[in-house]
This record gives C-alpha cells, sequence and structure tokens, in this order.
C-alpha cells in the first residue's frame, strides 16, 4: 500500500474507529465527554491523513488506488472496496474533514446543555458521518460511493432526530429519511443497469449511449434526493429540526453536497449522456430559483439558510448539467465553507437568543461582534460579493451558462443571484442591525469554543475563491478568472441586493410581493404533493391490501375451511353409530364390488 | 381318491358346523361349531399342501381364538345363566344379501378361467420360513408391532371399565362414558 | 379336490358368514362370524398356493396373526360393552356415533 | 468420516429426552439443558463451516446409514455450499430463541422439548441428502409448530367482515388454535403436494432410491417435470409465504410464542425457499426454466404485496409477518433469476433475513412482556425506557429496508443485480420499489414506537434490555452488521453451490 492509499485509509478508518469504540462500549460514550473526545480526536486525525495527503500529490498526479474485493463469490468479484485518491477526493476530503472538525469543536459548546447519554449518542453520530462522508468522498467504485451514501443519509436520519423526544424532529427525520431513500432507488436501479451492461461499477465504465443516458437519469434521481433538488427537496427545510451544527455539517457544508460531488466523481459517464445533462441544468436553474424565492420569506434562520443551500444546490447541479463538473465541484468548496461558516454563526446566534425566529433577534452586532463580522462574512460571500470565495465560483457557473438553453438558465440564475444577495441582506439586518429584541438583549458572545471554528471557516470563506486556479489545476481542469459581461452583472446584482435589502428592512418595511411568496411558502404546494402521495395513494392502497388481505385472500381460505365443516356435517348423518348398520355398509361394498368384477 | 373323499368330508362337516355357528340360539355351543369348522379348515390345509399352516391353525385357531371366545363369552353372559336370544329380525335381509353375494361369487368362479396343477407348488416349510423372514420381513416386523399394538390396545381396553364399576363388580345403573367427562 | 371346489367351499362359508353377521344381535357372535369369513378367505389363499404358487400362504399366515389381534381388541371391546350396557346387544350401543 | 452432521442434528434430540426425564419443577436446568443442546448445535454447525473445503465444493462431510434397505431409503447426510450458512442460521437463531424464551412460564419444560425437537427437523432438511428423510425432517419441522402456537400462543379479536363473513360462525378467526390450526392445515395442503411429486420422481427415477446425488442425474421427462415443478414450488411455496398461500403467516406469526415466531419466520420459512430452489429447481431444471417467469412474478407480487399490506397493519408483529412475506418474495425472485447472483442473493437473504427477523420478534416480545400491547399506535417515546431495545429495533429496520453495512443490503442487492441479468430485468423496479415500501413503514414503526416525549402512566416505568434477554439482540445484531460487512465468509460457500447447481441449465449464462 503507497502512503497516499494508507492515509486515504486512515482518514476514513479514524472515525470509524471512534464510532465503533462508541458503539462497542456504551459506558464511555455514556459519560459524555469521552466520547467528544474520542470523536474529535479521529477528526483530527482524518483531517491530518487528509491534509497530508493533499499536499502530498502534486498537480497532475495520476490516481492512486489500493482496493480489496468486497462482494466476492467464489472467483467472481462483483465489487471492491478501498480507496481511490485524485485530485477531487484529496480536495474533497480535505473540505470534509476540515468543516467536520470544525462543526465539532463547535459542538462541544453548542451541545453543552444536553444530557450526558445524549451528548455522547450525538457525537458517536458524528464518527459515524465522519466515517461514511470519508467512505463516499474515497469510493474507487459506484458501489462504495453508493455504501458511504446510504451511510450518510442514516447519519442524517439519526442527527435530524437528534431530539427524538420532539414529535416534529421525529417527523423530519423519518421524513428526511424516505425522500431520500425514494430517490436512491433510481441510484440502485441505475447501479444494476451499470452492472449488467458493463460488469462493472467503476468510474471509467462506459457503456452504450443509451445505456448511459439511462444511468445517468437514475442517478440523477438520487442527486436530486441527496441534494435537494425540486421537487424533491422538501426534507431539507423540515431537516433543520436538527442540532444547528448537524445543520452546517450535513445539511449544508457536506452530505447535500454528496449529489453534486458523485456527479463530479462520475463526470465521464455523464459526458456520454447529453440528455441527462439537459435535465440537471433545468432541474438545478429551476431549484435556485424557487428555493431563493422561499428564502425571502422565511422567519426562521435556520430555514432561510436551508433554502439557500437548496438555491446553490440548484446552481451546483446546472453546472454539472452545464457540462463543467469543475466549475460544480468550486462552487461546491466555497459553498461549504462560508454555508458552513453561515450555519455555525447562526448556531452561535441561537445559543445565545435561544429562538429560531428573527423577530426575536436583531442588533445583535453589539452584543456578539465576533458573530457579526463572521456571519457578515459568509453573507457577503454567498451573495457573491467581488473579492470573496463565493464570486468566483458563482461567476465561473454563470459563466459557463452563458447561451444555454436559450439563455434562460443564465437568466434564471443571475436573477437567483439579486434574490440570494437580498434575502442574506434581509437576514443580516433583521439578525444584527437594528434594535435588539427582548431576547437579543441578554445574548453574549460564547467561548472559545464556538468562536474559534467560525474565525478558522471565516478564512476560507473570504479567500478561496482566489485558489480557484489552484484547485484547477490540482484536479486536472482549467480555471482563468476572467472578467466580462456575467461577471459584472453577477456582482452588480449582488451589491444591488444587500443595498435593497438594508433599505427594505433597515426600515422595517417589507417588499411589495412577500405576501404573495409568503401565500406560497404556506401553500406548500410541493410538499402538499407528496404528503397526498404518501396519505392518500399509499396509505390508503396498503390499507385497502390489508383489508383485502385480511377478508378477502384469507376469507377464502376460511371459507375452505367452513365448506370442509359443513360438508362434514352433512356426511355425518350416515353415521348411524349401529355395528350392524356398518356391517350391512361392508357387505353391500363388497357385493357392489363383485358385481363390478362380474360385469366387467 | 382318498384325498378327494376326506375333502368332500370336511367339507361337509366345515359347512354344516358353520350352518350352526351362525343359527345356534346359545352362544357356547356356537363357539364349539365354530371350532369344528376351524378343524375341518385345518384338514383341508394338510390336504393342499399346507401342513405348517394347518398345524398353525390348529393351535392358534383352535387352541387360542376358541379358548378366548368361550371366556369372552362366559364373562359377558348374565349371570341367572339365560342367553340372550338371538334375534332373527333381520334375518331376511341377512339371508338376501348372502345369498346375492354368494350368486355373484359363484358367477365369477364359474366363468374364470382357474389354473390348476397336478403337482403340488406350494412351498415346503423351509422355504415358507425363508421368504417370511426374508422378503417379507418388513410386513413380518409391521405385523408384531401390530400385535403389540392390538395386546396394549386390549389390555386398555379391558381395564378401562374397571373404575366405573360399583363395590358388586356388577355395573352401575347408568354408566358414564369417560370421555364425556373429559 | 381341484381349485374350483376349494374355492366354492369358501364361498359358501363366506355367504354363511355374512348371513350370520348381518343377523345374530349379540357381540360376540358377530366376531364369531367375522372368525368364519376370515377362515374362508384363507382358503382361497392356501388353495391358490397349492395350484398356482405365489405367496398365498404368507398370506395366510400374515391373515391369522391379524385375525388373532381382531379377536383380542374385538373381545376387549365386548368386555367394555357388557360393563357399560349389562349385555352385550350391538343394536343398543351406538357410541361410535360420537 | 466425521460425525459433525449427526451432531448438529442429535443434539437438540438429546437434549429433548433429557428434558423428558428431569422433572418439570427443575426449571433452571431445563432451560441449561435446552441452552447446551442449541449451543452444541451451533458450535457444530461453526464446525461444519469450519470443515466445509470451499474450493471443493459439492457435498461434503457425507455420513451414509441405510434406513430401510428395500424402498431405498437412507439416513444420508451431507452439506453443500447452501446448507452452510442455512445450519449456522438456525444454530443462531435457537441459541438466542432458547435464551429469548427464558421468561416461558407455562408448561416450560415441554415448550423446550417441542422446540428442540423442531429444530432438530430443520436441521435435518438442511443436512439430508435423501428426498424421502428430507420429507421426514421437513414434517418433523412444522408438526411441533401446532402445539407451540395452540399452546403457548396469544389470541387476539378479527371482527368479522367481508364477502366471506359466513365462515367465522364455524370458527373464531385470530385464535391461537384458530392460527396454529391454519398453519398446520395450509402446510400439511403443501406437504401433501410435495409428497405426491416426491413419488412422482422416485418412480420415473426408476433406481428405487430417494437420493438425491442420483435424482440430479437423472434427466426426467418434460412431462414429469411439468407436472412435478408447480406441485414442489406451491408445496414448498406454501411454507416460504408464497401468495396466495401466506395468509398463515400473518396470523401464525401473531400467535406465536416469541421464540416460535423467531424459529418459524427466521427458519422454517427458509424451508420451503430451500425447498424450492433445492429440490425444485435443481431437480427440475426444465421445468424451472419455463416456470421461471410465474415463480418471478409471483414473488414481485410477494414483494410488492407484502410491503403494502406491512404498511397498513397496526400490530407491531403483523407488521413483521407481512415483511417476511414480502422478504421471502425477494428470496423467491432470486431464485427465479436463474443466476448465479440471483441465487447467491437468494440463499444470503434467506440467511439475512432469518436474523433480521429473528431480531424483529425477539424485540417485539421483550416488548410485548413490558408493555401487555402489540399496537403500536398505543406506543411512543420507548427510546425513553429502553434505549436499547430502541437501538437494536433501529438495526433490524436498517437491515430490513437493505441499508449497505448490513445483511440485508448485499442480499438484496445480489438478487436485484442478477435479476438485471436475468431474462427478466424489469423485475428490478418493483424489487427496489418494494425496498423503498419496507423503508416507509419499519422506519414509521419505529418512529412510532420509539420516539416522541417520554411515555407516561403505564409505559413509565418499563425496564430496559437485562440478564439473558442480552442473548438475542447482541448476537443477531452483530450478525446482522458483521455478515452486512464481510459478505465473502458466505458468499464463498454459497457460490460454489450456485455455480455447480446451475451447471445443469445448459441453455442459461
Amino acid at each position: 500500500m503507497t502512503t497516499p492509499a494508507l492515509l486515504a485509509v486512515i482518514a476514513v478508518c479514524a472515525p470509524a474507529a471512534a464510532a465503533l469504540l462508541l458503539v462497542l462500549a456504551p459506558a464511555l460514550r455514556r459519560q459524555g465527554a469521552p466520547a467528544a473526545v474520542a470523536c474529535i480526536a479521529a477528526s483530527l486525525a482524518s483531517l491530518g491523513a487528509a491534509l497530508a495527503l493533499a499536499l502530498g500529490r502534486s498537480p497532475g498526479e495520476p490516481a492512486v488506488r489500493h482496493v480489496v474485493p468486497w462482494l466476492q463469490a467464489g472467483s467472481r468479484t462483483i465489487a471492491e472496496v478501498g480507496v481511490h485518491v485524485d485530485g477531487i477526493s484529496a480536495a474533497m476530503l480535505v473540505v470534509v474533514t476540515l468543516v467536520a472538525l470544525c462543526v465539532q469543536v463547535f459542538s462541544v459548546a453548542y451541545m453543552r446543555g444536553e444530557a450526558r447519554r445524549g451528548f455522547g449518542r450525538y457525537f458517536a453520530y458524528h464518527a459515524l458521518f465522519l466515517f461514511s462522508m470519508n467512505l463516499l468522498v474515497v469510493a474507487p467504485n459506484l458501489l462504495q460511493l453508493f455504501v458511504g451514501w446510504e451511510l450518510v443519509g442514516l447519519a442524517s436520519y439519526l442527527l435530524i432526530g437528534f431530539y427524538f423526544a420532539k414529535p416534529s424532529a421525529a417527523r423530519a427525520a423519518v421524513k428526511a429519511f424516505w425522500m431520500t431513500k425514494l430517490a436512491d432507488m433510481g441510484i440502485l436501479v441505475g447501479l444494476v443497469v451499470l452492472f449488467v451492461s458493463t460488469g462493472s461499477f467503476e468510474w471509467t465504465a462506459t457503456p452504450e449511449p443509451a445505456v448511459a443516458t439511462a444511468v445517468t437519469l437514475l442517478l440523477f434521481l438520487g442527486v436530486m434526493g441527496k441534494s435537494a433538488q425540486f421537487p424533491l427537496h422538501v426534507w431539507l427545510p423540515d431537516a433543520m429540526e436538527g442540532p444547528t451544527p448537524v445543520s452546517a455539517l450535513l445539511h449544508a457544508a457536506t452530505m447535500v453536497a454528496a449529489g453534486v460531488f458523485l456527479v463530479v466523481r462520475a463526470h465521464p459517464l455523464f459526458e456520454l449522456a447529453p440528455t441527462t445533462g439537459d435535465v440537471m441544468l433545468w432541474v438545478g436553474a429551476v431549484t435556485a430559483a424557487f428555493a431563493a424565492g422561499l428564502a425571502l420569506v422565511q422567519t426562521d434562520i435556520k430555514k432561510v439558510l436551508a433554502y439557500s443551500t437548496c438555491s446553490q444546490l440548484g446552481y451546483m447541479v446546472a453546472a454539472l448539467g452545464a457540462g463543467s463538473a469543475f466549475a460544480g465541484f468550486f462552487h461546491l468548496g466555497t459553498h461549504a465553507c462560508f454555508k458552513a461558516l453561515l450555519f455555525l454563526a447562526a448556531g452561535s446566534v441561537i445559543h445565545a437568543v435561544h429562538s429560531n425566529e428573527l423577530a426575536e433577534m436583531g442588533g445583535l452586532r453589539r452584543r456578539m461582534p465576533l458573530t457579526a463580522v463572521a456571519f457578515g462574512i459568509g453573507v457577503l460571500s454567498l451573495a457573491g460579493v467581488p473579492g470573496l470565495a463565493g464570486f468566483f465560483s458563482k461567476d465561473l457557473i454563470l459563466t459557463e451558462l452563458e447561451g444555454r438553453a436559450g439563455w434562460v438558465p443564465w437568466a434564471l440564475l443571475l436573477l437567483t443571484a439579486f434574490a440570494t444577495a437580498f434575502y442574506m441582506g434581509r437576514v443580516f439586518v433583521l439578525a444584527f442591525l437594528g434594535a435588539p429584541s427582548a431576547r437579543a438583549g441578554h445574548a453574549h458572545e460564547a467561548g472559545l469554543a464556538m468562536t474559534g471554528p467560525l474565525i478558522v471557516l471565516a478564512v476560507p470563506s473570504a479567500v478561496a475563491g482566489f485558489f480557484g486556479g489552484g484547485l484547477a489545476a490540482y484536479v486536472g481542469a482549467s480555471y482563468e478568472p476572467h472578467f466580462g459581461l456575467t461577471p459584472l452583472l453577477a456582482s452588480t446584482l449582488a451589491l444591488a441586493g444587500i443595498v435593497a435589502a438594508v433599505l427594505v428592512y433597515g426600515r422595517g418595511r417589507e417588499v411589495a410581493f412577500a405576501d404573495a411568496l409568503r401565500r406560497l411558502d404556506r401553500a406548500g404546494a410541493v410538499d402538499r404533493a407528496w404528503k397526498l402521495l404518501y396519505s392518500s395513494a399509499l396509505l390508503w392502497l396498503s390499507g385497502v391490501l390489508g383489508w383485502f388481505d385480511r377478508y378477502v385472500i384469507d376469507g377464502l381460505m376460511n371459507a375452505t375451511g367452513f365448506a370442509t365443516l359443513e360438508a362434514g356435517s352433512a356426511v355425518r348423518v350416515v353415521q348411524t353409530g349401529r355395528v350392524r348398520d356398518y356391517a350391512l355398509a361392508v357387505v353391500a361394498g363388497a357385493i357392489l364390488l363383485s358385481l363390478w368384477g362380474v360385469l366387467s | 381318491m382318498t384325498v378327494d373323499i376326506a375333502f368332500w368330508v370336511a367339507a361337509a362337516a366345515m359347512v354344516i358346523s358353520a350352518l350352526f355357528v351362525v343359527r345356534s340360539a346359545n352362544l357356547v355351543h356356537a363357539v364349539l361349531w365354530l371350532a369344528v369348522t376351524l378343524l375341518g379348515t385345518a384338514v383341508v390345509f394338510a390336504l393342499l399342501d399346507a401342513p405348517f399352516l394347518a398345524g398353525v391353525q390348529v393351535l392358534t385357531y383352535v387352541g387360542g381364538v376358541v379358548t378366548l371366545m368361550v371366556f369372552g363369552v362366559m364373562l359377558t353372559q348374565r349371570h341367572d345363566g339365560s342367553v340372550a336370544s338371538a334375534s332373527n329380525v333381520q334375518s331376511l335381509r341377512g339371508a338376501a344379501a348372502a345369498a346375492l353375494l354368494f350368486t355373484l361369487l359363484l358367477v365369477a368362479l364359474l366363468r374364470s378361467d382357474l389354473p390348476s396343477s397336478a403337482e403340488s407348488l406350494a412351498p415346503d416349510t423351509a422355504e415358507l420360513a425363508r421368504t417370511l423372514l426374508d422378503e417379507h420381513l418388513i410386513a413380518f416386523e409391521v405385523l408384531s408391532l401390530l400385535l403389540l399394538a392390538a395386546l396394549v390396545g386390549a389390555v386398555a381396553l379391558a381395564r378401562r371399565g374397571d373404575d366405573e364399576r360399583g363395590a358388586s363388580g356388577l355395573p352401575r345403573a347408568r354408566p358414564r362414558a369417560r370421555g364425556e367427562a373429559e | 379336490m381341484t381349485l374350483e371346489n376349494c374355492i366354492l367351499l369358501a364361498t359358501l362359508l363366506f355367504a354363511i358368514g355374512v348371513y350370520g353377521l348381518l343377523t345374530r344381535r349379540q357381540a360376540v357372535a358377530m366376531l364369531l362370524c367375522v372368525e368364519l369369513m376370515l377362515n374362508a378367505s384363507n382358503l382361497v389363499f392356501v388353495a391358490f398356493a397349492r395350484h398356482a404358487g405365489g405367496p398365498g400362504q404368507i398370506l395366510a399366515m400374515f391373515a391369522l396373526a391379524i385375525t388373532v389381534a381382531e379377536v383380542a381388541v374385538g373381545l376387549a371391546i365386548v368386555l367394555l360393552l357388557y360393563r357399560r350396557h349389562g349385555h352385550t346387544a350391538v343394536d343398543a350401543a351406538s357410541e361410535a356415533r360420537e | 468420516m466425521t460425525h459433525l452432521l449427526s451432531i448438529v442434528v442429535a443434539a437438540p434430540v438429546v437434549a429433548a429426552a433429557i428434558l423428558l426425564c428431569l422433572p418439570g419443577s427443575a426449571r433452571v436446568a431445563v432451560r441449561v439443558v435446552s441452552l447446551l443442546g442449541a449451543t452444541l448445535s451451533l458450535a457444530a454447525s461453526v464446525a461444519v463451516a469450519w470443515a466445509y473445503d470451499r474450493a471443493a465444493g459439492g457435498l461434503q462431510l457425507v455420513e451414509d446409514y441405510a434406513l430401510v434397505p428395500p424402498l431405498g431409503i437412507h439416513l444420508r447426510l451431507a452439506v453443500d455450499g447452501w446448507g452452510v450458512p442455512l445450519l449456522l442460521l438456525t444454530g443462531i437463531i435457537v441459541v438466542t430463541g432458547v435464551l429469548a424464551s427464558w421468561s416461558v412460564a407455562k408448561r416450560d419444560k415441554d415448550f423446550f422439548v417441542l422446540l428442540l425437537v423442531l429444530v432438530a427437523g430443520v436441521f435435518g432438511v438442511f443436512v439430508s441428502q435423501d428426498l424421502f428423510v428430507f420429507f421426514l425432517f421437513y414434517e418433523i419441522a412444522v408438526l411441533p409448530m401446532y402445539l407451540l402456537i395452540g399452546i403457548w400462543g396469544a389470541s387476539h379479536e378479527v371482527p368479522a367482515a367481508g364477502p366471506f363473513r359466513f365462515a367465522w360462525r364455524r370458527f373464531a378467526v385470530g385464535g391461537k388454535e384458530y392460527a396454529a390450526m391454519k398453519l398446520t392445515l395450509m402446510l400439511l395442503v403443501g406437504s401433501a403436494a410435495i409428497l405426491v411429486a416426491m413419488f412422482l420422481l422416485w418412480n420415473e427415477a426408476g433406481a428405487r432410491t430417494f437420493d438425491l446425488a442420483v435424482l440430479e442425474g437423472t434427466r426426467f421427462s418434460l412431462t414429469t417435470q411439468h407436472v412435478a415443478f408447480p406441485l414442489l414450488w406451491l408445496g414448498f411455496g406454501s411454507l416460504a409465504g408464497v401468495f396466495p398461500f401466506h395468509t398463515w403467516s400473518p396470523d401464525g406469526h401473531a400467535s406465536a410464542p416469541t421464540a416460535v415466531s423467531m424459529l418459524h419466520a427466521g427458519v422454517l420459512m427458509k424451508l420451503g425457499a430451500f425447498g424450492v430452489m433445492r429440490v425444485g429447481m435443481v431437480l427440475l431444471p426444465d421445468a424451472a426454466v419455463v416456470w421461471a417467469p410465474a415463480v418471478g412474478a409471483v414473488a414481485v407480487i410477494n414483494i410488492l404485496y407484502g410491503a403494502l399490506c406491512a404498511a397498513g397493519q397496526t400490530d407491531l408483529k403483523y407488521i413483521v409477518a407481512y415483511s417476511s412475506v414480502s422478504h421471502m418474495g425477494v428470496v423467491m425472485l432470486g431464485a427465479a433469476t436463474m443466476t448465479a447472483n440471483g441465487w447467491n442473493g437468494a440463499v444470503f437473504q434467506m440467511f439475512a433475513h432469518g436474523i433480521m427477523t429473528g431480531l424483529f420478534f425477539a424485540l417485539v416480545g421483550i416488548v410485548y412482556e413490558r408493555a401487555h400491547t402489540r399496537t403500536i399506535a398505543r406506543m411512543g417515546g420507548f427510546a425513553h425506557p429502553l434505549p436499547a431495545v430502541a437501538a437494536f429495533f433501529t438495526l433490524a429496520c436498517l437491515s430490513s429496508l437493505g441499508l449497505p453495512g448490513t445483511a440485508g443490503f448485499v442480499a438484496e442487492f445480489l438478487v436485484f443485480v442478477g435479476a438485471g441479468q436475468g431474462a427478466h430485468a424489469w423485475w428490478v423496479v418493483p424489487g427496489v420499489l418494494g425496498a423503498f415500501v419496507t423503508a416507509v413503514y419499519v422506519l414509521r414503526a419505529c418512529k412510532t414506537i420509539f420516539w416522541g416525549p417520554p411515555p407516561t402512566g403505564e409505559f413509565a416505568e418499563l425496564a430496559d434490555v437485562r440478564g439473558t434477554e442480552w442473548g438475542a439482540p447482541l448476537v443477531l445484531g452483530a450478525s446482522l452488521v458483521v455478515f452486512g460487512v464481510w459478505p465473502r465468509f458466505l458468499l464463498d460457500y454459497i457460490d460454489v453451490a450456485s455455480v455447480a447447481f446451475l451447471s445443469r441449465f445448459p441453455a442459461l449464462p
């Protein structure tokens, strides 16, 4: 095993060991603190390995692969497991482990109020998540990615449902699992189709174009679920029931981006299927615009961020649909940093004011200056203000979309860029500017465990964009920031959005179309449609079938038994119980038999 | 020729005694008449080159079964010595059935082309023993199981009424079946 | 002493047995008639063994053994019947129904 | 010549015989002896797995005792690649089942005796290579169930309704006696079909032997095959819960005591699928190919129908029972694919589902013993007092819905791959859809029972898993994960047999 492979294995196995330890030693877990130590130590080891791996690689180096047979029957190997280290996985590994470590350190402070048992359980889940995510990132083939994919889904389910005593959290967890599982059926079928046509799950598999289209469409179905694309996005806003750090890590920075990562990873396959690209382009654009619209009217700070995540994932998917894997991947990386930053900052606020509602905040910039600055950097970066990370990656995407599909997706995303700046400006104004609310008056900055990660994440959120060229070279793509019309338009719109938000909300006003959007949000048409499908179609069908099975299928069996018993009663009359009658019957039988013998 | 005469004599004795078996009002007499029929059968067996079976017939039937029957009759007769009279209410129906069956079998007999061999094809005793314990071993073993089961069953059945009898040893006026209580 | 004669004799005995079975009322008497019929069939077995070969004698032997078993169980039932009812007239007994 | 297989089969019998000699009042001794017998079987099964040469394949550890020479009936014990995982499964389920029955109070000695006899029958089926003895063991495995459910079961009300409500006049639908009778009758009808087919084959083979190896060497005429295959399919299939002969399963499993449900859903249903594959398909390849579309189509119905029915249930045991119907559909689907992957998946699914459903029933038993209800709507927040039960239940749910890392995923995935490779690739879609519906109902059940505010009132003081109750969750839960992470261990055994059997299908890849 080569050093890079070994490092990758360490990155995967360290959290796995922590998770295993915490599962097998319940006593340790229940103490709480040791669980956090184990989990964070494992994440540190993972981050160290990931950094060593990433820095040890020079750009353009060929991929390092180390696999062992996993699903093997006799001499036939169906699938292997192992590590596949190239620029993409190394870079992704660094992003994932870095954000994870920040979030975990943040969590130590954020979850302090939790009971010991819950505290330990929380970190056990985190270790499980990091293991699964790393497994997904270093996957040498589609099957291992799917394994990691499902396991992060499990971690997401467990973490959303962390406050399982709350019925809303329980519902949200189950809903998230169902929606992603529904989408994952696509991946499962896609895997089977891919294997049947090419005999492997390798990234390099090249099926015929028709098969490739089918496989990629099926895979994209899974991506839509995991990366919360319209109309499968409904679980993501609900997922905010989980603890805020969890939202930062899973439902903003890493897990939901796994769908994007899948497409980046399987890019050779997706290149064979232009049709899928078109579908992705439209789905991404529509998701971005739709979610941005809904983000405008949310009153819950986490919901704003959740819809924003949806919207940004839409950007990435659109970029992938346009055929630019690098643009998507670049935005994935920058988005991971600034969205994690935003969520953690929001977590810090929520921790301080004990509420998610924007109305309960306000004027926090004085009481929590550091958080305000961090959140501000995140807002500006997300809005795409020139010079910050989000600007570069978003503009790359918009540039890639130029001229695609009659400029419509381009226009949609440009509009979304304005909306993004506007709703993020609104959040910042409502939370940090203006007069403090009753609760916000007593808020104060938390300790280093919470502010430290904010500082760590704020740095890349601000400056990551300048490393775009380096990243491109590192993953084997090319990227040259250019300043044409699109970036100019986008940055103008971004600035305009923020200014507009300050102007509108700074004076306590509301935009004219907010009511319309609010109605749309309340109506929750997509959510309703799914609910209808669930309760009116699935549950109704299951109720009907349950009745049918009990009273028709089983009823038929009962009827058979009934008929047998009745027939028995009917025939019983001949049983007189008198020996002579039986004897006569025997003799009559003998006579009949001999008659038959004589006559035949 | 002697064999034929012996056969006809035995046959006549058997038929007559059989008629007494079914007609005799006294059960003890009927059993004794049955013994005569069985003895006749033994004679016919011997004439049919089955000496071993003839011996078995005498031993088990005449010696065993008839004795058993006599015991059975004595145990179940009324203590005052009177004999339950055999009713002939349905004798017409019985006679008709018997006659019909007999006629049918007779017709079948007459219409059949039966084999007849001058010299005996019957196995000798040694051969009989070998076939019994070789070719028919399973049936033999199963039969022994049946006998055991019959033995146990007979004992169980016969003992079953014990606890229902009164102190006098006589049946109760209205005995209750054990099965009903359970 | 041909096969025909033997079978004729057996048939006659069997018919007599059937007649008795259908007319006698006491259980023991019915048993006696069954004995007659079994005996008749044994006769046929042995006669066939003499004239046509085959396992007739073996079958007769098995039939003998089964007869013995039958008598044993039959008499036990008769005894039980007597203890229950005080007589052995079968017409009065109809427990077999339940 | 080793005697490992004899030990596997005889250990429960000997333990049962010892139990018969013990006084019924020796409660601890009864349990210890049962546990020892079961453990010995499991240990011997492990030894069998150890001794079996995976590279060589074929029948190994052969033992041959002539039982009835004139009819060619031999007690011929041997194990093939399919037998090893199923022996392990049975061993694991038995040991944990005995542990889960520790608290049986009523006539406990009789209970354990019957349980052990049943287990001996199951072991016997997996290792006998003589069709007659195979059938004999099959019956031994099926019959004690009647008493076990009839005596130790639980009843519930099923209101009369539907077009056949007149039948309620004759029997109390939902009662334990009803469930036991229905189960036994339906399985016996199946047995009758098997018996007919068996003698058909015996007759045509003409070798006066029931030896499976000899019968395998016979290429039966097409007519015989086409008569015998449906008989075997429906006969064994009735035990495997094949639609529409599955209705004994929900009532039977719901009425049965914990260990019996574990054994029945975990192991006995596998006997049926094993019979269809090992006897039906392997002996009658030509008919199997022709009938495969029907088998697969019915399997697909099983998967979706079972899953949807499960989603509509309110009684926890019914949910698990219907999920068994659904998962056995996956087994039959794998069998119908006639591909190595499909067959591997089918046998692996037998193992995975056996463990998983055993875990389910063990946990349901634990919950029922405390809450005295199985209606999930009445439960809620049980994760607060019963965290361990909740954790293991979640694990079982995850395996049930085919989460990677659990044995259920490996099995379902192999079946789907096999289906994709087979003649009817569209089977994959309903199969996958079934897995989704499974996710819907298991997670909903999990949520309803365990999540929510802490229970109050009668459920406030429930005690978590304790003492011997730990046995089943720990062993079964660990098995689910271990074999899900490391499937190769079992797949090597299964594959060697699948490939060998498939070589009897010349027309197929």
